[in-house]
């Protein structure tokens, strides 16, 4: 095992401040920008939080399993759960412009990711992959 | 993340600190209603020590001020780290949100 | 799933920073007291450098696998690997008026955990368990 | 954890920050015998920035202060942080070691 880390936590909120600590701590191994890892951190938060809101509906004793790489590729967590699956057209955040709460998670996620895809071959729950792709000095 | 009401010259000031999430944030959010349903305004909102934001708390904020204005008041933002602007850029809402530099500006406004 | 996480790293010291990052947040999350959580971030680091140096002779590309749980009894981690098995015998630190390097790692778990314990019932690598009672106020 | 070498008053002073731990140790360690190895002495190091260290960080002072101690060289430690002093005395360093308050102390002693 290298360049890798897995972790396995309940779906109740209070977790969220494990999943962010672990994402930083991987991102930083990984060499990223600091601007980037907290734009990463706030990225798998935001997708956690949806797995608890929408796949789990609020139950916060079911199980969510994150798996983190590094490779020269670039910086990939695939986010893991057994509840309900998602309904790829109801994936859209809201119009920036039309102010409401709510719906921030998906943007928050695809600024800093350049992959989010749901893998559809997972039988029951959702596995979802982010990736980010490797950038220059400045990139962001 | 914790929360202190304090009175700044006769205004309700909030002093947010840590982080804000979806464990902390419905915290924020009766500590805000109670204070609308007493229809205070302004209310001034401390973010010096507030290390994080996610949207969980930003819809807190955005269902506060919509909830404030019913009964014409002021939400006024003030001391923002950097990182929290960025946020409220990147979510278009620095143009929705009154935001200031520091109390003084915010008080004065 | 509640009350608990498990993590799974590389037996590469460069995750020990992730190991104390989530143990110090398990430890808050379970309400110990801040110089606890301190005492309990050292222990779980020293152990799994234990690991690292003895059960794995230093190979940085094995598994160790971490297990928190809080419960109204205490603050336990389980810590496994597939290394060389722990000789009982020689779980012991030195004399600590015997100045010299080493040999504080064990009396540092020791301090903090009420509990050391390998399970003898696991084949192949080692099981550690390290569970800290519920203290009072001003427990230590 | 970051390492940097200033001269203050001709006394060489190492400024640690960060962790010490097994990760991070063998660079101390080199930075140490680097020294050592040019006999310079008294060596002050500063923790004022250090947030943990661990049995392999303190391991490699224990070996630092052994190799000083070879050519009659002196190994002052200062402005540790309380958490840490508790590590040591703990360990019962804090009576091997030579532990000042700070950098004036250190130089002065
Ligand atoms: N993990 C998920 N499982 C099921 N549906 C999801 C998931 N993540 C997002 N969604 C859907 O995408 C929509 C937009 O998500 P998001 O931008 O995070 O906003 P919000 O969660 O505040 O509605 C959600 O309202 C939901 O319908
Ligand atoms: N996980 C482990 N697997 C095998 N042996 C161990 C393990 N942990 C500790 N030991 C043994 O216990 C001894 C004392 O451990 P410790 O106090 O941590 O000091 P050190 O690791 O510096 O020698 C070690 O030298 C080693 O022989």
């Amino acid at each position: 095992m290298r360049d890798s880390a897995i972790i396995t936590i309940p779906s109740h909120p209070k977790y969220l401040s494990i999943v962010r600590a672990v994402t930083g701590k991987m991102a930083e191994l990984s060499g990223m920008a600091e601007s980037a890892i907290e734009d990463v951190k706030l990225a798998v938060d935001e997708a956690c939080s949806n797995v608890i809101k929408h796949a789990y509906k609020g139950n916060v004793y079911q199980k969510i399993i994150l798996r983190f790489k590094t490779s020269p590729k670039g910086f990939e967590v695939i986010i893991e759960d057994n509840g309900l699956k998602v309904h790829p057209e109801s994936l859209v955040g809201r119009d920036l412009e039309d102010i409401k709460p709510g719906g921030l998670g998906i943007h928050f996620i695809k600024k800093v990711f350049d992959i989010f895809a749901f893998d559809e071959k997972k039988k029951k729950g959702n596995r979802l992959r982010l990736l980010r792709y490797i950038k220059g000095k400045d990139g962001d | 993340m914790e929360i202190e009401i304090v009175v700044y010259k006769g205004t309700k000031v909030m002093e947010l600190s840590g982080e804000i999430d979806m464990y902390t944030s419905p915290e924020l959010r009766k500590e805000l209603m109670g204070l609308l349903q007493r229809k205070v305004s302004p209310l001034l909102v401390d973010f010096k020590e507030v290390s994080y934001i996610d949207s969980s708390g930003i819809a807190t904020f955005v269902e506060g001020l919509k909830g404030i204005k019913t009964y014409g008041g002021r939400l006024k933002f003030f001391s923002i780290p950097d990182r929290i602007v960025e946020i409220f850029n990147f979510s278009k809402l620095d143009r929705v949100f009154e935001i200031y530099r520091n109390l003084d500006e915010a008080i004065k406004s």
